[in-house]
């Protein structure tokens, strides 16, 4: 599977977290994917940009969201990246079931950890957060096994 | 990016069966909340039965949704139920433990009749 | 209809056409648009792409181009540009049916010109090329008729 | 973006019909030009019929590849006819002035006995 990487910025508006998604897909659609890799990725994607939109610029649709998705016969890394509000103490915010925001459930950091291979998050107060995730290409994760 | 039809409403005596379309993320869920708020408090019936059957993506955001609208139907003495969810679905509402909450089933007819028959209480 | 713009950049992938497509038609999706306008700006798109792909950079692989679609209550406007070899003559290469490759039909401009409401060309040699399509929102449109 | 099915073959007496699918952009083409030619000169047969009922985009790169399979076949003293364009596709091929070259049907077996009858010479 040959290598291929895209870049993105999009401004933080709801609407932008399934066109997010839509990318990832259209791009993991050429790699020998399984179906639940998809899956498991698009629910990855789909928290990462949520959050930044939703806690990084706290809802506000001026915000800049910055996706890479980089595919290569290892598996596929996507970063996401904003310059948001940032995360005071990051090892509490991704212990599962821990939010700032009542009406949320603390799941995001959680399904990202359980659904790819491998999630960093780096953040600075004031100045944003960047969320690393990656995924074993399924013949080499066959390997692993 | 919002779907033409967003969801479809229907009454079975004192249950309110809403079947839910496409992909339930941050950018759906509060219009979704809004108008499943809205029905549930008009017909203020017993039973809430969610069909899944035609979603076939969900993340933490609408997580939040179903939950959201359990605690409204529980604290007002009703039940809720999950109806049809894919494998994609399926698999998100087992890992955030929604299915520990409140119960799912295959079909909305049988869901209808184990919420009555005192399931999910 | 409210202002998202989206920027990308990727890579000069023969794969990467149909990545391009995908992205303008998902922003379109929540616009009043018909679904025939939809079609043309997918046609559009994937002209001006492919011409960066196949003659900015002559279809090597290690070019970058970089696409930013801005959607508002006016309209859809895209812009394809590369850094590729760029054109001597932009007025020649606009018309219709002039092709540099023997085996392409120079459809490319055509098409973008019948299908978009306005189309600039932008073009340095050894520089690259930028490519703005303009598609006015179906409201603008119907009231200009 | 590789569809699992690329295209579809299926042969009519003389004729050779050819289903195509999904998107026909550059990305595709090349792939489906050398599938088509190598069922072409490995069954050398009078007819091509393209099938575009399952495309649901073409752009001038797939407009490239149909006229380069007419310059084929009508060179070896063939016949070529397009069945079934939606009308997303059918616009496409309309602008690019296609069918002056080549005659579209509605149908396979339309096409069949028209080429057969004389029709497309
Ligand atoms: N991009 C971000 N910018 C600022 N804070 C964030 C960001 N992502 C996550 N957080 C913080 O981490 C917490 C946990 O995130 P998460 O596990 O996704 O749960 P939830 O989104 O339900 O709150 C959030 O409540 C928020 O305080
Ligand atoms: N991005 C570009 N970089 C360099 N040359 C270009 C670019 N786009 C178009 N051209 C030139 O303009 C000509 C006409 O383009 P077009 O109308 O799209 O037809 P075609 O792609 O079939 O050649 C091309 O043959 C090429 O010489």
């Amino acid at each position: 599977m040959s290598r291929n990487v895209v870049k993105m910025e999009f401004m933080s508006l709801p609407e932008n977290v399934a066109l997010a998604r839509v990318v990832v897909a259209t791009m993991l659609a050429g790699m020998d994917c399984t179906l639940s890799d998809l899956d498991d990725v698009k629910v990855a994607v789909s928290e990462a940009v949520s959050n930044a939109i939703l806690h990084g610029y706290q809802n506000r649709p001026h915000g800049r969201v910055y996706l890479m998705v980089a595919v290569d016969e290892n598996g596929l890394e996507i970063v996401v990246e904003d310059y948001g509000r940032g995360i005071a103490d990051v090892a509490q915010a991704m212990t599962p079931s821990f939010s700032t925001l009542p009406e949320r459930m603390g799941l995001g950091f959680a399904f990202m950890q359980s659904l790819m291979d491998r999630l960093e998050v780096d953040s600075q107060v004031g100045r944003g957060t960047r969320v690393t995730l990656f995924k074993m290409a399924p013949a080499l994760a066959r390997a692993v096994q | 990016m919002v779907a033409a039809v967003e969801l479809q409403i229907q009454r079975f005596d004192d249950a309110l069966v809403v079947r839910l379309y496409g992909e339930i993320d941050m950018g759906v869920s509060e219009g979704l909340r809004r108008s499943i708020d809205r029905e549930w408090e008009r017909q203020r019936l017993r039973y809430l039965v969610l069909g899944l059957q035609e979603v076939d993506f969900i993340d933490s955001s609408g997580i939040g949704l179903l939950l959201g609208r359990y605690k409204r139907v529980i604290a007002q003495g009703g039940k809720m139920a999950l109806v049809g969810a894919r494998p994609a679905v399926h698999r998100i509402l087992e890992l955030s433990g929604m299915y520990k909450v409140m119960p799912g089933f295959a079909g909305e007819g049988e869901a209808i009749r184990m919420l009555k028959g005192g399931f999910g209480a």
